[in-house]
């Protein structure tokens, strides 16, 4: 009872979050109503029992990537004019459509599967296991995630640097 | 979840730590001190001048990179978090995969600092 | 004295605790202990909020050559609740052009991600309200919201000085974050734990009467001067106080704020030097261990509450002596000087261990291992330093006379 | 260094055609100056920066010189038709007579000058540099001499500000001093302050008497209303 | 250059920490309204009018003769001159301010009024202590309050007053001397001639004293 | 929107209670005066000095300089007003949050003091805007600020909560906005403040006659 | 609760991120629905894993890491492209970005 | 080149990339940092200034057109407020104009008491500048409040001397107005003597401190032509290494007698200006102790002063000394009467600020505020 309704509430809380981020017209709002998202999650996550998880996704979301998004707004000068045009694109319609439907067609077939239901209890996991095993087994995905991480760096920054005049300056 | 509870009551208690003396200073404006707006009073400060322009303008790209920068090492120490953990039971072997992803994001920093990007201007 | 006694005053908190949480029926005493754990943090960390502000006024005033306040009340110490009485009934403006709601919300949030902060904080023997494994994460997890609440404040005020206070701020504190993250990653693979008990714990006891904290070593060392340089630039101290920078950005991202939203944006940055100077201490200065062995029988509450005091007196004092640095030297410090320096650390502090694995722990191997791992901290300083610095351009100089 | 008379004479040989005076001071600091032509001023004032070494311009001021009126005494001999001895004649006759001339006021801009180069070998008095403008009212253009000495560019906005000489080939020439709306020149001689003494609880006579014509303009204002 | 600058300042403000608590040196405050700096005697806050005697409006040593309402460069002063006279500190009828205001929230404290005073009679007060919330009534002195004792004057500048006492017992002594020379001639109108040369004489002497410091006040007698 | 009178009168029943919220709230009002950071001209260095080490304005807990007038209680205007600067002066006041005081700090804040025979000084700050303490001296010397502050102290310790002689800010239908003038060819629109800054009564008279 | 629970709670977040990215103009707001995706998509992870058969391996966690590293290095490299295509063409308006092209 | 064919000196010019958006702040009057009521429009790109245009007149009091309505005398206490740090200096320029213009001769003691408390007067400034300057460095004040005691031991002094803390007016036409009181002399020897601890303890504080020299070296460099040329004066064109100072090129008063250097700088920026003030601090004391030794006995008003009914011969005059912020002169025309005709001030510190723009353009918007602190400037001077 206590664990549903607290269920529910994450979910709410997240859910909203997203619903905020679809609706809102200034693009800060936008923003912040997207970390509000990212808190449920992370606290879904918790709910999980994947305390580490959690814990990162609000390290990483809400420390970084949400200053990453609210920064690009204000880089791209979104962050106070307020839209007079539309805010959504001419087809909304058709891609409200689109993603209504392809949720049915994700829900109806969740409802319909036989989904593993296992009541083993949430076995106790610690940082440790996790360290050693990203040592261990999960080592090649680890380098690999860290040259991903090192070009998507290098991308990034060409993509936004700006081109500097008189670079001898 | 049920472990969590402490923190769930400090962020009420937080919470309410917060808006208690935000609620009483507004029943104190409703009462007693009754709030006086203007329009004068309730322009943006500008050093005594009537503010010109819009604060809201577009920003340097430079904190973007900055910003990008952070977003990779945040991610780095998410993984180097569990590796100092383990780091006691591990052997050397295992400290050398973690030496040569943590050098993959050097050689990114070494990059970046190279091209001017760590320049803030 | 009697180690019981000793013992007894030691968790004498922790004892009132249960002894109120059993006046309730069994399914409330968790939760009642629970309660009595956050009113403990909400009422002591506030108060010593309130008392920083007296001592920060007074110390700084002594070390300017003057008494600082000391006429409300005795010796001033009813200074903040005159501060207080005054911000509640002070009027509260919010600009037309401001975001209402958003800034509303930016002190609230700062304040309560703040408190949160404090969860894991253990402030003595037993005494931190979650134990869990990842308590140093989930500080810097929670650390790093504040900088979210920080930009709303700016942003939503839609002033000039506050955005750009406040972009300066978010820049500083993220450049910093990954600094701080990193300095104290080798306290958390010496201990091979992220659970801040575990930490203390593991520089409890003694070499003779010299206790075996983190600070000790080479790269604990290393890790706790970086540590608070990165905690001061965290939390705005001076020498890295540019977001509120009064000499160019008239009161940073709280230019629009009055009454006691103002008070709160206060309230958020000394609770966050201290939540922050506490996870220092934990990490690298023993926590709550006493500095000498036949000082144990100091219960523990009180030694962290002296290292916090501690803390606090050394960023006022620092506050008293240091100017500012400028954006782009503050920028250039944490990725040019301070990154580097943590990575170096987390390698000497892997070296460490491994000399110790190979060599023994040899009163001889020992000591060429400390000066080892010394010797290449120090020789990296200089290294690094120097070539920052010559760059600059900085160097001391001589002066000429005309007669 | 040469003296203000020397430098005189220097400046005609070297730029032949120039229009330049000295202009003797009686008092006993005796700092005399050279009194140019505006048209000459920028040529003369270079000159002196790169030739003669006054590289240091210290003070560039105003000075408003009022229309003065001078009455003389004149004798004149003039024909009037007398009755002399009943008979009207022509009669030569010698008069004395008050004539008052007026001479036309003119804004003056004054520059005071260095030699930083030579200060110490050659401790000097200021070169005073002095221009005049037409007339006060609408011909009060002067050459700028910034682009020869910089520091004369604040100073002359101020000339500008207080007493109206407009600098040609100034950078930019604004008000320095007084808000941009303000129309006056406060710093001439016959300007009249704003009327703005209502009250003086110490009154002196003159200020009393303004304190009265401001609560009648008043009175009399609210009373139209 | 690696650091030893920060901690050679932090050593210094620590010093002066530390050094507030032993030395006077090192914590110069001083504790206003309960501890106040020593006066010092050449202080000058606003003007007042000196007294002799008892009585504040018959003793007053100006004579209304409004120079210092001239000279005074902010304009603060305002006297209205009284139309009859009454007998000053020698027993010489002169007239007496009917009114004597100063503005005191006017008033730059420059001294010239005291200065260019050739009566001894406009002083300089120590007294500070004058905010208040009233705008009019409390910044502007009248003579009443203006009017302060010789003694008084005595107590704040010891060395000016007894000066200036000194030079006006002087004064006052040439001027019985003179008045007594007078009634001499008076009396043996036989020597007339020589009387009037004494008389001359007591002048000279008076030019002479009017020499020394301060120079200013002789100008107005002249 | 006015102080809602059922509620007043059951404070003024409670009357203990009132007078003691009065005390508080005057005590910590008094006690607590964070004035702005504006300095204008020769007494500003005259207030540095005060909160220096030597006068220490600190020892009264109001070191707390506030650059921004959001935060600051005590506007002390410290210095010649010109009529250029008094616009901005009347618009910072005006952008401090009640309750907020003023002290003129010297003559010049005054009455335009020493420099009032000029065109560009305005002859008293209280023209435009209300002034609590008013300091004479040019400069009031250190000790004559603290003086003039526990004179602002004390005043303040006398304004009751209530009542008809509650202070400007307690009061709903008080003025709260001082319109700021507006620089203009000859003089400032409009030069003086006539609800600010009435003539004293007897003014048309004063200074005409009146002799003995 | 239920994996189903969760499921549809991250089908439903899935939707909204698609329903973002499909409909809002600015490009800022289509990568923000794409990060929604992909968080609804790590939801799913931590999900399976701790209803599946053997949480005990800590595979679907470990994922869910990964998959947070992956999404905040395509954010990075998507909002710079953002500020790169706005510091070209002064907009972040994709219908005006499209327009643009013809 | 200008199309006269004169070298001129104008401001960098600035280019912004086009479409870039700028930041227009309005930096005062009331700002923190300003010093007062100054204030600079500045157009930030990103923090980098692209455009300053300082404004000035926020405290223009027509000290000027005052002067010329009343006699040479009331003007004495102006320049006490013109700038309101050095009065004593102030005073002395003045005092050096209306004596050239009416050829008077200042009596030797008079001479040495104006050494003496014109010193002073610059040491007491030059610490408060520094003082300013850290405060705008961010420095919590302690430096000034360091300053600040120091300076409370010399306006004793001269309380003790002239009876007002900053607004002396002790100088007369002629000499000075009133003499040592009893003592003075004595204690000033002690306050002297305690002035290089204080040096000193600045400098231990400040010199060496790595962040001051972060912030302040290679910052706000001024070319020492263009100094020259804007007629930068005082401690502003010593730092950039043009040897110029008033007291030892007009050998105006005794400057003669006593022996002390010019202290000059090579890089004219921040750091040299800050270290240039203690260096002068450190001469000035070397001056006060030999002026104290020296002072004679004797009159301190020339016989021919008289304070009412002055009127020099109708002519004019310049007169100038070194005041601690630079070059104060004073010019006035007589036309015989008891009020100057003309009377002008050539403030400084106004002087001082034509090359702010040209300093501060590309620099920091953090720089800006040091590099106005590092200028000196009172206002009170700049707008009279």
């Amino acid at each position: 009872m206590m664990e549903g309704f607290l269920f529910g509430l994450l979910a709410v809380l997240t859910l909203s979050g997203a619903v905020g981020a679809a609706l809102l017209r200034n693009l800060v709002h936008c923003a912040l109503s997207l970390t509000l998202t990212f808190v449920g999650l992370a606290l879904l996550y918790l709910n999980l029992d994947a305390q580490f998880v959690g814990l990162s996704q609000v390290l990483v979301y809400i420390g970084a990537v949400a200053i990453l998004v609210v920064f690009a707004i204000l880089l791209t000068g979104g962050a106070g004019k307020m839209p007079t045009h539309p805010t959504v694109s001419a087809g909304w319609r058709t891609g409200w459509l689109a993603a209504v439907a392809v949720g049915f067609v994700l829900i109806g077939a969740l409802l319909h599967s036989p989904l593993p239901h296992s009541d083993v209890p949430a076995p106790e996991v610690t940082v440790q296991q996790i360290g050693r095993l990203l040592m261990g087994p999960y080592v090649l995905p680890l380098e690999i995630v860290a040259v991903l991480l090192t070009v998507a760096l290098i991308g990034a920054v060409i993509v936004a640097m700006p081109e500097r005049k008189g670079e001898s300056k | 979840m049920a472990i969590y509870a402490p923190i769930l009551i400090l962020f009420f208690a937080a919470l309410g730590f917060a808006l208690a003396p935000l609620m009483l200073a507004r029943l104190w404006a409703v009462w007693v001190s009754p709030p006086k707006p203007n329009a004068t009073k309730n322009a943006i400060y500008e050093c005594g001048l009537e503010s010109r322009g819009d604060a809201w303008v577009q920003f340097r790209s430079g904190y973007y990179l900055y910003a990008i920068i952070f977003l990779i090492f945040d991610v780095e120490a998410v993984f180097l978090l569990p590796f100092a953990v383990a780091f006691t039971g591990l052997g050397a072997g295992a400290c050398l995969a973690m030496f040569v992803f943590v050098l993959l994001l050097v050689e990114g920093l070494a990059w970046a600092w190279a091209k001017g990007v760590l320049t803030w201007a | 004295m009697n180690p019981g006694i000793a013992s007894r005053v030691d968790q004498i908190f922790v004892i009132l605790q249960h002894r109120i949480a059993e006046l309730f029926p069994a399914v409330l005493q968790p939760w009642v202990a629970m309660i009595l754990g956050v009113v403990g943090i909400v009422a002591v960390f506030p108060g010593i909020f309130a008392l920083t502000t007296v001592l920060e006024r007074k110390g700084l005033g002594r070390m300017q050559n003057r008494l600082g306040p000391n006429r409300v009340g005795p010796f001033g110490i009813l200074q903040p609740i005159a501060d207080a009485i005054k911000s509640l009934t002070k009027e509260d403006i919010v600009p037309r052009t401001a975001d209402e709601v958003v800034h509303f919300l930016a002190p609230v949030v700062l304040v309560v991600a703040i408190f949160l902060g404090y969860a894991v904080l253990p402030v003595g023997r037993n005494m931190v309200l979650l134990k869990i494994d990842s308590g140093i994460l989930f500080f810097f997890a929670i650390g790093a919201s504040t900088e979210l609440s920080i930009f709303m404040a700016g942003w939503s005020s839609r002033n000039k000085y506050s955005l750009l206070g406040a972009m300066r701020a978010v820049a500083q504190m993220i450049s910093y974050e990954v600094p701080l993250l990193l300095a104290a990653v080798v306290a958390i693979m010496m201990t091979g734990s992220l659970s801040p008990t575990a930490i203390v714990r593991a520089q409890g006891g003694f070499t003779g009467f010299f206790p075996r904290w983190y600070v000790f070593t080479p790269w604990g060392f290393a890790g706790f001067v970086l540590f608070a340089i990165a905690a001061l630039a965290e939390t705005n101290r001076s020498p890295f106080d540019l977001p509120e920078g009064e000499s160019e950005l008239v009161a940073g991202y709280f230019t629009e704020y009055s009454g006691f939203k103002f008070a709160l944006f206060f309230l958020g940055e000394y609770l966050g030097m201290m939540s922050i100077a506490g996870y220092g201490i934990t990490l690298f200065l023993g926590g709550w261990g006493a500095p000498a062995s036949f000082l144990e029988f100091i219960p523990s509450w009180a030694w962290f509450f002296a290292k916090l005091f501690l803390a606090i007196f050394f960023f006022i004092w620092l506050r008293g002596t240091l100017p500012r640095l400028r954006q782009d030297q503050l920028m250039n410090f944490a990725w040019k000087f301070m990154l580097p320096m943590t990575l170096l650390n987390l390698m000497v502090a892997a070296a460490w261990r491994f000399l110790g694995e190979w060599f023994g722990t040899g009163i001889l191997a020992e000591g060429v291992r400390w000066l080892l791992c010394a010797a290449i901290l120090a020789g990296a300083y200089v290294a690094l330093a120097l070539t920052l610095l010559r760059r600059q351009k900085i160097a001391a100089r001589s002066y000429r006379y005309a007669d | 260094m040469k003296s203000a008379e020397e430098l005189v004479e220097e400046l005609k040989s070297a730029l032949p055609g120039v229009d330049v005076a000295l202009v003797v001071n009686p008092s006993p600091s005796a700092q005399h100056s050279l009194r140019v032509a505006a048209e000459d001023a920028l040529r003369v004032a270079a000159y002196l920066r790169d030739q003669a070494g006054y590289d240091y311009c210290s003070n560039a001021t105003g000075v408003d010189w009022l229309d003065k009126e001078t009455s003389e005494k004149v004798k004149t001999t003039r024909t009037v038709s007398k009755q002399v001895d009943g008979v009207e004649q022509m009669v030569e006759e010698v008069v004395e007579e008050t004539v008052k001339r007026v001479e036309p006021g003119f804004l003056e801009a004054v520059y005071h000058l260095y030699s930083m180069k030579r200060g110490h070998s050659d401790p000097h008095p200021p070169l005073v540099l002095r221009m005049r403008t037409e007339n006060r009212a609408d011909r009060v253009e002067l050459p700028s001499l910034t682009p020869v000495w910089r520091s004369a560019e604040f100073q002359e906005r101020e000339i500008f500000d207080l007493y109206g000489i407009v600098f040609k080939g100034h950078r930019d020439l604004r008000r320095l001093l007084m808000w941009e709306e303000f129309e006056d020149h406060p710093m001439r001689r016959d300007y009249v302050d704003p009327d703005d003494y209502e009250y003086e609880p110490t009154p002196h006579d003159e200020v009393l008497k303004r304190a009265e014509e401001h609560r009648a303009q008043m009175a009399a204002a609210e009373g139209a209303r | 250059m690696l650091g030893e600058g920060i901690l050679k300042g932090l050593a210094e403000t620590a010093k002066n920490f530390a050094g507030s608590f032993v030395s006077e040196e090192r914590l110069t405050t001083v504790e206003y309204p309960e501890v106040r700096l020593p006066q010092i005697e050449n202080t000058r806050d606003f003007p007042f009018l000196v007294y002799d005697g008892n009585d504040p409006m018959a003793g007053l040593r100006c004579v209304s003769c409004q120079i210092c309402e001239k000279e005074c460069p902010p304009k603060c002063i305002y006297i209205i001159k009284s139309t009859d006279k009454k007998p000053d500190y020698v027993g010489k009828p002169q007239f007496y301010p009917a009114r004597f205001d100063i503005d005191v929230s006017v008033c730059m404290s420059c001294q010239i009024c005291v200065e260019v005073c050739p009566f001894d009679a406009i002083k300089m007060n120590t007294e500070f202590e004058l905010s208040t919330d009233d705008r009019f009534g409390g910044l502007i002195l009248d003579k009443h309050k203006l009017a302060k004792s010789n003694e008084y004057y005595q107590h704040i500048h010891p060395t000016e007053a007894a000066e200036v006492d000194g030079r006006l017992a002087e004064e006052k002594a040439k001027v019985e001397a003179k008045a007594k020379a007078a009634a001499e001639a008076a009396a043996a109108k036989a020597a007339a001639a020589k009387a009037a040369e004494g008389a001359a004489k007591a002048a000279d002497r008076a030019a002479d004293g009017a020499s020394g410091q301060p120079s200013g006040a002789r100008e107005g007698r002249a | 929107m006015a102080v809602e009178p059922d509620l007043k009168i059951e404070l003024g029943k409670q009357g203990v209670f009132v007078t003691t919220l009065n005390e508080l709230y005057n005590w910590g009002r008094r006690n607590s005066v964070w004035p702005m950071q504006f300095g204008l001209a020769c007494c500003a260095i005259e207030m540095i000095a005060t909160t220096m080490a030597r006068y220490d304005l600190a020892r009264f807990g109001a070191e707390v300089f506030r650059p921004s007038p959001r935060q600051a209680d005590l506007m002390i205007i410290s210095g010649t007003v010109t009529k250029k600067m008094a616009p901005q002066v009347v618009r910072l006041y005006n952008q401090m949050a009640e309750p907020r005081y003023v002290i003129a700090m010297g003559a010049c804040a005054i009455s335009g003091g020493p420099f009032k025979q000029g065109y560009n000084v305005l002859k008293g700050i209280d023209r435009y805007i209300p002034v609590d303490v008013h300091i004479p001296g040019c400069p009031p010397r250190p000790e004559a600020l603290i003086h003039a502050f526990m004179t602002l102290q004390k005043k303040i310790a006398a304004q009751p909560l209530t009542g008809e002689s509650r202070p400007r800010h307690l009061d709903a239908l008080a003025q709260g906005e001082f319109p700021v003038p507006v620089p203009s060819a000859h003089d400032l629109e409009p030069p003086v403040n006539r609800l600010v800054w009435p003539l004293p009564a007897g003014a048309a008279t004063a200074g005409s006659g009146e002799t003995a | 609760m239920s994996l189903t629970a969760y499921l549809v709670v991250a089908a439903l977040l899935f939707t909204l991120g698609l329903g973002i990215a499909l409909t809002r103009r600015n490009a800022i707001l289509v990568l923000i629905g794409i990060e929604l995706m992909l968080n609804a998509a790590n939801l799913n992870l931590v999900a399976f894993w701790r209803f599946g058969a053997h949480p005990e391996f800590l595979t679907g966690m470990l994922f869910a890491l990964f998959s947070i590293a992956v999404a905040a290095a395509e954010a990075s490299v998507g909002l710079g492209l953002v500020i790169a295509w706005h510091r070209h063409s002064r907009t972040t308006d994709l219908d005006g970005m499209t327009r643009m092209k013809g | 080149m200008s199309g006269t064919g004169i070298q001129s000196f104008l401001p960098p010019v600035i280019d912004v990339e086009a479409g870039e958006e700028l930041l227009e702040v309005a930096m005062g009057p009331h700002h923190p940092s300003t010093h007062g009521v100054f204030r600079m429009d500045v157009a930030l790109d990103g923090e980098r200034v692209v455009r300053l245009k300082p404004v000035f007149g926020y405290l223009h009091r027509n000290h000027e057109k005052i002067a010329e309505k009343t006699t040479y005398l009331a003007s004495m206490p102006y320049t006490d407020r013109l700038d309101y740090f050095c009065s004593m200096t102030n005073n002395w320029a003045y005092a050096l104009a209306v004596e050239k213009l009416a050829g008077m001769e200042v009596p030797e003691r008079a001479e040495y008491l104006r050494v003496i408390t014109a010193e002073l007067t610059r040491v007491q400034n030059h610490a408060s500048a520094i003082g300013f300057l850290l405060q705008e460095m961010g420095a919590s004040g302690t430096p000034l409040m360091y300053a600040f005691r120091e300076r409370e031991k010399i306006l004793d002094l001269f309380e003790a001397l002239s009876g007002s803390r900053m607004m002396c007016n002790y100088m007369r036409f002629g000499g000075c107005r009133v003499d040592l009181p009893a003592g003075w002399l004595d204690r000033a020897k002690l306050v002297v003597a305690g002035l290089p601890r204080f040096i000193d303890e600045i400098e231990a504080l400040l010199t060496s401190n790595e962040i001051l020299m972060a912030r302040s070296q290679g910052v706000g460099v001024l070319r020492p032509e263009l100094a020259v040329n804007a007629g930068v004066t005082g401690v502003m064109l010593r730092a950039t290494g043009v040897n110029y100072d008033v007291r030892k090129v007009d050998h105006y008063g005794i400057y003669d007698r006593f022996s002390f250097r010019v202290p000059l700088g090579d890089h004219g920026d921040i750091y040299d200006r800050y270290m240039l003030r203690v260096l002068e601090m450190r001469e000035s004391v070397k001056i006060l102790e030999q002026a104290m030794a020296q002072i004679p006995e004797g009159p301190i008003l020339d016989p021919k002063s008289k304070p009412r009914g002055f009127r020099p011969k109708p002519g004019e005059a310049y007169g100038r000394i070194e005041a601690p912020k630079g070059e104060l002169g004073f010019y006035l025309i007589s036309d015989g009467s008891g009020n100057p005709y003309r009377y002008r001030v050539r403030p400084p510190s106004l002087i001082n600020l034509t090359i702010l723009e040209d300093m501060c353009l590309g620099q920091n918007v953090a720089d800006v505020v040091l590099i106005f602190g590092s200028v000196d400037i009172v206002l009170g001077e700049v707008d009279r």
